[in-house]
């Protein structure tokens, strides 16, 4: 497996279309435990990334996730601004001039996304974040390495995120919420889920309209 | 949803705007930002006082920019955050070399945003520290959690801070008085109706004909409760009992009492709460040396109030009748 | 009907209480009454400036009491004029010695039980002056009918007519300004929703999800037409153009500008609606001496909100901008 | 035809009873053109006056019907408060110390009422205000005298309300709406209505109920 420029935009594109298409799914999520903007935040946000790297020509993965990162950081606000900014900037510092990169190389990058995910949030599995989702996917791609199978992945995601929904949240927003955020999916595990089921698909050479 | 507004996304560029028009000698705003900062910003030698976070809130923040109170508000999407770059800008415009305290309410959006700003400053060379308020005793105070929510007692943190940053005080004197009122200001909230986000175009929550939300957030996240509809003395009471707990408030000690209200609810029926909060705190023989009715921290067109209650030491009583001139908040 | 009440019947004088126990250093309650008048009145040797109408429209009036502006406020009932006795209790206790003036909107009833409270005060040998406001130009100005509604202008009648008296000017040049006040500020408003009054326990009218009421008064009472809803830049064109043609302003000219909020329109929306207003001024050349954004004559919870233009010479214009110390009005 | 101190205690009464029964319906005529309280207004001012009434002993009808205006005067305020106080209290200066009166004095009494109306009010016949109703009304009292048919006099109250739909108003509250408040009865027309009729009941002889 080998993942370059062209399937990072790939990746990109598609998530954007998922999350623009889930906007008001996204949104009513948070509106039972938050305030009702994550579908809003990630649709402006990608839009704004999709915009940014459409006319681009880019040379190496690492100025690639750059931008998409700094994009989300100055675009998106909110607590998945910085989380999902932070976490593609970490990304690209891993892949600093790096052209293509097999699937070992893909999991230790995603790797230091979750570490920038976790020093910029706090948050530990079971708190009912993004982190939820994002540490079991890691761990399956750096288990599995150059094996890893995409519909594997989309399996973990969408179970992982399901399992948010029994959780208590204890970090963002609806951890006011206390007992009351039980019984709901969280919205950011639900946004990573769309993340990766983007990149699997992509992994898998589907085809896809831009 | 019935707004008078133009584009649902252009809501926070076009407010800002007419703020501008509307008191050009007050403020002004930093070009390609949603930045509003005191007209006469950088004031030299004096500490820069920066607030901010999602609109919507209005007059929070930028109403309280001004003399006695800040230097700069950021304003962010509808209940978002604004992002680093915006904060950051803030920073540097109203730096005047003695640093810049931030404001923080406890979101884990503005808290990040803050922070990755203040890291872009230190950067750059520009001394910042960082308060974070979070007053709402609605919410469980644990530190395994994201703590509790930044309120309305948030705008007696940009009164005190900014009396004495006005008075020439250093960043860390500063800093250190926004953290005493942050230990001893706490709200609670309430509210009837939901407000709709422009761009969403749908309430955040529901409420039936019959019933509130007890302990209600300022972005309508849900509160602790969802309770038949009551009336007016028995809001007050409850509210104000649950704060006053947890500040473990004594005889005789002063204090000063806000009662915010959230966007739609009248005057008139916060002047209704406040006689039942001040009967109270004088059965309790606590003293209120002032009261401040009005909307000061509001989340839209939501009706409900916050009633918040601040312990006054001689410093504090001091600082808050210092002379304050911004478009909501005079002294 | 969702209010912080508690009983309907009671709410004009459980907000006095609230009122008084949140400012007892700025506003005292004649006893048994609805009246609030300056802690420090009567002033001697002042004209004592006394207003007032049904409640349901806070600030007004109570909140326009203070130094600079008016002397004392009589409540009625929510949108329901005040008797004469109550309005002679006013005018008795604001006295100075050098007059009275009566700030009265014109509305049937409040004309008529003003005009009876200033016989009563005349028959006990106080001079009492009496100006009827008249600014709504959603109404046509007619000979053979009740005429203009009066509404938000009002807040720069007392203003201007307040700093004057505050000067120590007579009643007849106090009266005199009021009236040249009067002459120069028009307004009109719109609604998106209707209000409650709370005895009532209904909304006075219906607006559908897509309707809107343009040239609403402010009780609740229909305006000229219901349309379509419109966004707020079409809807500051309205109001704007039709108040501009009626003062016949021309380039140049000098005006101080109230956008005001019925109750429960964000002061985002005010905004967002003054930004058109100062564009269209601009273009035509208008100099904006101030602008006054925020809520001063509202209609209990009513979404909506009016536009008001004072036309400014040298005499208002010093007048407008002289210190003012008022719950709603700081200056 | 004789009315006394009873006669007007049961007229107020029985005027208290009808006001409290419309009270909704007074005011959803004022909300159609005016500000919605006219019924709160006038079932609140006549609750006051049978308090005051009840447990006073009234040698004359001139002290009685003073205490009506001045307890409207003092307890109503809006429009009707003043109109409907100043009629009674004119109607009270006309019946000083008299103790009885027949149907000509009766008539020639709210004939001055119906002058106080007047220059309180300056509305004229016409102008869809309580002038509607009074006027007319008046009239046919000061004509008939002691032949006077009270269920004549209810037709005409009756009659001249309704009449008052079509009117364009031009004073008051429902003036604002100009041609928009055609259409509707006139809530003042209604309430004064409301008074003859409950006079002529009285009139009539009707017992009641307190
Ligand atoms: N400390 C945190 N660490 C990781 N993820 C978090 C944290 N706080 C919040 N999140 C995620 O962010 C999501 C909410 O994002 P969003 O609605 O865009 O921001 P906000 O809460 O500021 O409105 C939550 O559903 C959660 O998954
Ligand atoms: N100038 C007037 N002369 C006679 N009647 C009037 C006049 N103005 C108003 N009215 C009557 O008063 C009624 C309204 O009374 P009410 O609703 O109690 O007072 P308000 O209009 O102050 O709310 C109208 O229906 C009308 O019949
Ligand atoms: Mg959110
Ligand atoms: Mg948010
Ligand atoms: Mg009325
Ligand atoms: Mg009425």
């Amino acid at each position: 497996m080998l993942f370059d420029v062209s399937g990072a935009k790939h990746w990109i594109v598609r998530l954007n279309q998922k999350l623009q298409e889930q906007k008001k799914y996204l949104t009513s999520l948070d509106q039972a435990i938050g305030d009702g903007d994550h579908g809003l935040n990630m649709a402006r946000g990608f839009q704004e990334v999709v915009l940014k790297i459409h006319d681009t020509e880019y040379k190496d993965l690492g100025t690639f996730f750059k931008d998409v990162g700094m994009t989300l950081i100055l675009k998106v606000g909110g607590a998945s601004g910085p989380l999902y900014g932070t976490a593609f900037l970490k990304f690209s510092m891993e892949l600093k001039e790096k052209k293509e990169i097999n699937g070992i190389e893909l999991g230790e990058a995603l790797s230091a996304a979750l570490e920038g995910i976790r020093s910029r949030g706090r948050a530990q599995l079971g708190d009912k974040t993004i982190v939820d989702v994002w540490e079991p996917v890691v761990d399956l791609m750096m288990s599995e390495g150059e094996n890893l199978n995409p519909d594997e992945l989309i399996r973990l995601a969408n179970e992982k995120m399901e399992d948010t929904k029994d959780m208590e949240a204890k970090k963002g927003r609806a951890a006011y919420l206390g007992k009351r955020s039980i019984g709901h999916i969280d919205p950011g595990a639900t946004s990573s889920m769309y993340l990766f089921e983007a990149l699997a698909e992509v992994l898998k050479g589907e085809s896809y309209e831009e | 949803m019935k707004k008078l507004i133009n584009d649902p996304n252009q809501v926070v560029m076009e407010m800002l705007e007419g703020m501008v028009l509307a008191h050009p000698g007050k403020l002004k705003q930093i070009p390609d930002t949603t930045v509003l900062v005191r007209s006469e910003a950088p004031v030299e030698g004096k500490v820069g006082l920066v607030s901010g976070g999602g609109s919507g809130h209005e007059p929070s923040h930028a109403g309280f920019v001004g003399k006695g109170m800040l230097d700069g508000a950021v304003s962010g999407e509808v209940f978002t955050s604004p992002t680093p770059d915006q904060i950051f800008e803030a920073i540097k415009a109203v730096n005047g070399g003695k640093g810049v305290l931030l404001i923080i309410k406890n979101y884990t959006g503005d808290v990040m945003n803050f922070e990755m700003a203040a890291e872009m400053a230190e950067a750059e060379g520009i001394n910042v520290a960082k308060v974070v308020v979070n007053d709402d005793v609605a919410v469980e105070d644990s530190l395994y959690t994201s703590g509790r929510r930044g309120i309305a007692g948030t705008v007696f943190v940009h009164k005190i801070a900014g009396a004495l940053a006005e008075q020439g005080a250093s960043l860390e004197e500063v800093e250190a008085v926004a953290n005493k009122v942050i230990k001893y200001v706490k709200s609670m909230g309430m509210a009837l109706t939901p407000c709709i986000v422009p761009a969403a175009g749908e309430p955040g929550f529901q409420l039936g004909d019959e019933e509130m939300e007890i302990g209600m957030g300022i972005h309508g996240e849900p509160g602790i409760e969802k309770t038949k509809i009551q009336v007016a003395d028995q809001v007050a009471e409850t509210l104000l009992m649950k704060v006053v707990d947890d500040l473990q408030l004594k005889e005789s000690e002063k204090v000063a009492v806000m009662i915010n209200g959230l966007g739609a609810t009248p005057l008139m029926e916060l002047y209704i709460v406040n006689k039942k909060v001040a009967e109270i705190l004088q059965e309790k023989n606590v003293k209120i040396h002032d009261t401040f009715v009005g909307e000061f921290m509001t989340s839209l067109e939501m009706a409900g109030c916050s009633i918040s209650i601040l312990r006054l030491d001689n410093q504090l009583l001091e600082l808050l009748d210092a002379s304050a001139d911004t478009l909501a908040f005079k002294r």
